[in-house]
């Protein structure tokens, strides 16, 4: 064979099934039962909420900078779904919707985003690791738990999530060789929202897709309709089917938006156009997903309004609860604790001389 | 001359070394039409363009290993790296390449690049914002790591990096990027690197310091002048490669240091500035150096952000123990 | 498009075009007149008795560790070939044939072994960076310099070079994502070996070829017989055209095999076959362009002896300069050079320590 | 008891954990069949199979960064860089999330990861298979960083290491690995990390050292030691934390000391320990400290490298400065 082309095992496929018009392909629907959907579209919902909520809190300087995730509710909300709470979450920065879902109190976001250590506790019962803000670092860490829960001989998944800046990152390319690899059961969730802050995505990399990019990993890859939560479950599903039967990890483009600012510290007037927002807003996940369930007969006005008092009372008790909790923290000694199991003596030292300083330090300063 | 902040003071380095000598392009994450997260690079794009104002993929080892491409071909890259937190994932392009290609090459390739990242706490800001680890780029022979106190030595050093030829690792502190306006001239400023700078003059003790360090350390020398202590405060500037000679002939008049700077104590530049003073100034020393620094942790989140940093007070007590003995 | 297979617009050949055989694809034979086809020969020939006469030093204490290359002429001098001198060459640490072509001194390599930085000394026409020990590190700087060329506006092109292994590193990732985001004119040469010290292919990575990870940054890649010297010729050639063309990166894996150890320290025996070795001997690069040269009447015994000749004289026309030049280098000293364009303070008072201590150490030991 | 070379102490320390404790598993370049470069993982993988011993792609990053995802799952991995001028490419990983996590996490989230790489110069090896940069990682907190001086205690060390709950940095000096042999028991045998050692008393100076220069500070000393001068020598044992309470005692003791290593000097770790000394000793010092380093220069090729290395001769110069003032 001098010349020829080479077959490629893998291909990359897309999948929408509920599209922005909310037109349903019923062959591809998935059989959720309605309890399921009704918990999908309130922890969507509760997402969207509590965003919009952070930003005013934001506005108001109640909180410090955070990244919204208006608009990607169905990427989250779709994959992390099929997580058991033996798997393994393994977050970026932005999927308040899917900590919230695994369990992280929105008090501790709200402590979090308001600069305090205590803000980072996870779940009792989840294993979740904290947010990462080192972009694409965390995905291997994702390989590294697949790895271990392989070893342990347990059905363990990780499902990991990035963006579509986090693919040129060299840590992304690490961590999808490596999960290949060994087969390790790890699912790659890319939230591809379009934008890297400024950065869209032409400009990230010269790939028509980011799904393909698992055919240089010999990996399984697939593109969704990331504002479609059927279509994000059904492929999630599919992954973690996968992973679970020792059959390896699958990365998961998720076409989706960032329809808000990339945080609060940040002005998207300077790079993008309204229009372009203006037609991502057609794409809302919630709206479809709403009309999808009336369809079904499972949601009508007074449903709506009874999960809408729900999630807003909810968020309520954590602002108040959170901002009650903030009064009591902030002991400065607590910075020097928890950096090793025992703390080494040179560090002991420290902590003493700051709260020596601490004991003496106003009449100083003011007889300066 | 015009009233600027750090950030506008950068900004005219930039446009002015772009302007006189094309071989000057910018790259790194949101440089272009965003201007940086900052806005140090704002407007730079509508002036000099797309070619020479380069948004990179997110990538850091991509930004300064192209930057040293870049560079060895003949430009003189200035790589923007968003927060200084985020040049670990580039750590081995500058250790093991431009710091190195002249040396490598016996002078016959250079690289003529600098790494700007905004460092430092205070700002309140997200984890990996707020680092201060000056020390890493310091202790690699073949970098030198600059670090301006103030809009007009910011833009003076940072022409300076850019025409230098050699690598220059440019810490910017975020605390000072619109904390206060300085005359800047707009002609032509350039500091030379490597050489500390007499802040003010005094008898009694010497601080030593840099970065968003340096107004507390003068303030707190202003506090102690009300009480009749005169200190003598210098400004690093440039940390590595280290001139100690301004420092030491210091010592030998005041006898005793302060050494501020918000990176951790343990192994920070406060510990090498300690050794050169001892090297060079054992028999004038009354008193053992003091360093008012970070504590050997974690920079805490933002609430107790102000207990981590050092401070007027920190370096009035340091001072006074210092005096004391 | 509920769920559809996506096509993506690259595809990867695999090309071969003279066989482990000899055997000629005439169709495909590329265009070459004698001269070249005879100089291609001997560049390859002088890459292969210099890399045996190394060896041979090594053994003898006459040098220090170095990487063999044999059986990786084919892919190192059809490629290298296709550089002019303004064209920029970007090796890795295993391309001592590519290096001699482009015009470094047989002295240099072995003053470089020897552990003499003099041995780094690129000639004085040529566009070569430094060997980069490094692995996958240096295929960033090739990215940034067809960045500067072409923001120069010149018609230069970039060739760099890296193992199998590599394609397993961050850098690799990032340096061909950026290449593809700016259409920059690289040609990225794997030289897939086999091996990575004792890791085989299939341990470095789950996909089929490396060729197909150029799919990941929308790059055309290509397959190709590394120890066909036609078929490298004829791939980098296209993908040369292409570059100068502004047409953009190329990925060409060349399949090859790394018939010696990785590197003198190195004991192949641990980790792999004889056999496997055997069967890639029969595949060498060298027999098979000697048998096509001599179906072309441009070798007999006669002109292959002469050249064999002409390749050791030069040889040891090298060994004897570099062992006489060793006896004057050296000069410690001199290691304060070089780092800095001006010698900072700090520095010479160093250099000046080393000095004044060198002058009066001799007595000082011997007191001790 | 066995005579070991360091290379063999390691490989059974290594062997003997993983026989107790299946959490124990190894992931690096070459670590399977090959054994390691220096041979450290020699057979291991015939003994516990290739999911215990892991040979991983070219990547370093990758080999930390799933050491961190393995030992936050429970496991105890140990990751070997192959050499320490490689740790670079993993060097956020290190410092974003290795010395990060329990701290990040208030306790939940634990890192009992070691990263073994040799380190050091003196074998005529290629480029960036010579530094020593401990000073980078000690300058981290979060991280410790250990340095063993011989077989013995690079043993007794390792398995320490391996058991510490928290992420350990252990630099093999490559000079030391075949250099002699030492008794090492084939029990279990422990060291304390954190602890440096008195090696050797002596009351008129104290020498202060660790990894492959020990030997040159202990022959240095003998040598000393014929001309009636007592040395008392000190192997660090742990860079960073670093517990300077022995160091302090016996300087207040002897007033005087040279530390040797064979980093850079400028921003070293040997700054550090001048710097407790003199917080901690001012008034017992009766010389400047002297510090016995590499230079301020990359390390040159092997050539050169003797005049880079600190050797005995360079130590008892110091040793005779400090004690001639
Ligand atoms: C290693 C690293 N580099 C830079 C940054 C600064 N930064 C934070 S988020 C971001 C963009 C991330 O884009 P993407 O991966 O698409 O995620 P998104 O923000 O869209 O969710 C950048 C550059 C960082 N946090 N980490
Ligand atoms: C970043 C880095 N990690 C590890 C090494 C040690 N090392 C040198 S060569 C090599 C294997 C390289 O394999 P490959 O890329 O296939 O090239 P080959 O040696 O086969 O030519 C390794 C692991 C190195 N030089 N650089
Ligand atoms: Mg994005
Ligand atoms: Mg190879």
């Amino acid at each position: 064979m001098p010349r020829s082309r080479i077959d490629i095992p893998e291909t990359i496929h897309y999948l929408s099934i509920l599209d922005e018009h909310g037109v349903l392909d019923t062959e591809l629907e998935p059989q959720i039962d309605d309890k399921t959907l009704i918990a999908l579209y309130s922890a969507m919902l509760l997402g969207r909420r509590f965003d919009e909520r952070m930003l005013d809190l934001q506005r108001q300087g109640r909180i410090g900078t955070f990244p919204p995730i208006k608009g990607q509710e169905a990427a989250q909300i779709g994959s992390i779904f099929q997580l058991k709470s033996t798997d393994w979450f393994v977050p970026a920065f932005r999927e308040t919707a899917a900590e919230i879902w695994r369990g992280r109190s929105l008090e501790s976001i709200l402590l979090y985003y308001n600069g305090f250590n205590e803000g980072t506790i996870i779940p009792a019962d989840q294993r979740d690791l904290p947010m990462a803000v080192p972009v694409g670092s965390q995905i291997l860490h994702a390989t590294g738990l697949g790895y271990a829960a392989r070893y342990r001989g347990t059905d363990e998944i990780v499902m990991t999530y990035f963006g579509d800046g986090a693919t040129s990152e060299g840590d992304f390319h690490e961590g999808l060789n490596c999960a290949a690899v060994y087969q390790a059961p790890v699912i790659f969730i890319c939230q591809n929202n379009q934008w890297a802050i400024s950065i869209p995505l032409k400009q990230q990399t010269h790939s028509a897709t980011i799904a393909q990019k698992a055919l240089a990993y010999g990996m399984p890859g697939i593109q969704v309709d990331g504002n479609d939560v059927l279509a994000v479950y059904t492929a999630a599903q599919e992954a973690a089917e996968r992973a679970r039967n020792g059959d390896g990890p699958t990365l998961i483009e998720c076409v989706t938006y960032r329809v808000m600012m990339h945080t609060t510290a940040d002005d998207p007037s300077r790079y993008r156009d309204d229009e372009e927002v203006e037609r991502w807003r057609q794409k809302d996940p919630l709206t479809r997903f709403a009309v999808y369930l009336q369809n079904k007969g499972l949601l009508d006005q007074s449903r709506e309004q009874e999960i809408e008092t729900e999630v807003l009372a909810k968020i309520q008790t954590a602002v108040d609860s959170a901002e009650k909790q903030m009064k009591t923290l902030g002991e400065p000694l607590d910075m020097f604790n928890h950096l090793y199991a025992k703390m080494p003596p040179s560090l002991q030292c420290q902590k003493e001389e700051v709260r020596q300083y601490l004991a003496n330090n106003t009449g100083e300063v003011h007889h300066g | 001359m015009a009233k600027m902040t750090m950030v506008q003071a950068l900004n005219l380095a930039l446009k002015q070394e772009m302007a006189q000598d094309d071989s000057v392009v910018l790259l790194g994450e949101d440089v272009g039409p965003d201007g940086g997260v900052f806005r140090v690079t704002d407007q730079l794009i509508d002036i000099y363009g797309k070619e020479r104002v380069i948004d990179t993929p997110l990538a850091e080892s991509a930004i300064v290993g192209m930057g040293i491409g870049m560079a060895i071909h003949g430009l003189k890259p200035v790589c923007e790296i968003q927060f200084s937190g985020f040049a670990y994932q580039n750590f081995h392009q500058l250790e093991n390449h431009a710091a190195r290609m002249r040396w490598r090459t016996q002078g016959r390739l250079t690289v003529p690049m600098v790494m700007r990242a905004p460092y430092g706490g205070g700002v309140r800001a997200l984890e990996h914002h707020s680092e201060s680890r000056e020390a890493y780029w310091a202790h690699t022979p073949g970098l030198k790591m600059v670090i301006p106190s103030g809009p007009r030595n910011a833009r003076a050093l940072l022409v300076a990096a850019i025409r230098d030829p050699d690598p220059v690792i440019f810490y910017e502190a975020k605390g000072l990027y619109r904390a206060f306006r300085e005359e800047v001239p707009e002609e032509e400023e350039v500091m030379e690197i490597g050489v500390p700078q007499l802040v003010q003059e005094g008898d009694d003790v010497t601080f030593i310091s840099y970065g968003a360090m340096l107004r507390p350390a003068l303030e707190a020398a202003e506090q102690l002048a009300a009480e009749g202590i005169n200190v003598e405060v210098i400004d690093l500037l440039t940390i590595s490669p280290l001139d100690d000679r301004l420092l030491i002939e210091s010592v030998k008049k005041t006898g005793r240091a302060v050494i501020v700077h918000e990176a951790p104590r343990s192994f920070g530049a406060g510990a090498e500035i300690v050794s050169r003073l001892l090297e060079g100034a054992f028999y004038y020393l009354e008193a053992p150096v003091q360093r008012v620094t970070g504590y050997d942790i974690v920079i805490p989140y933002f609430s107790r952000e102000k207990a981590y940093m050092p401070d007027t007070a920190r370096i009035i007590k340091a001072a006074r123990a210092t005096l004391n003995t």
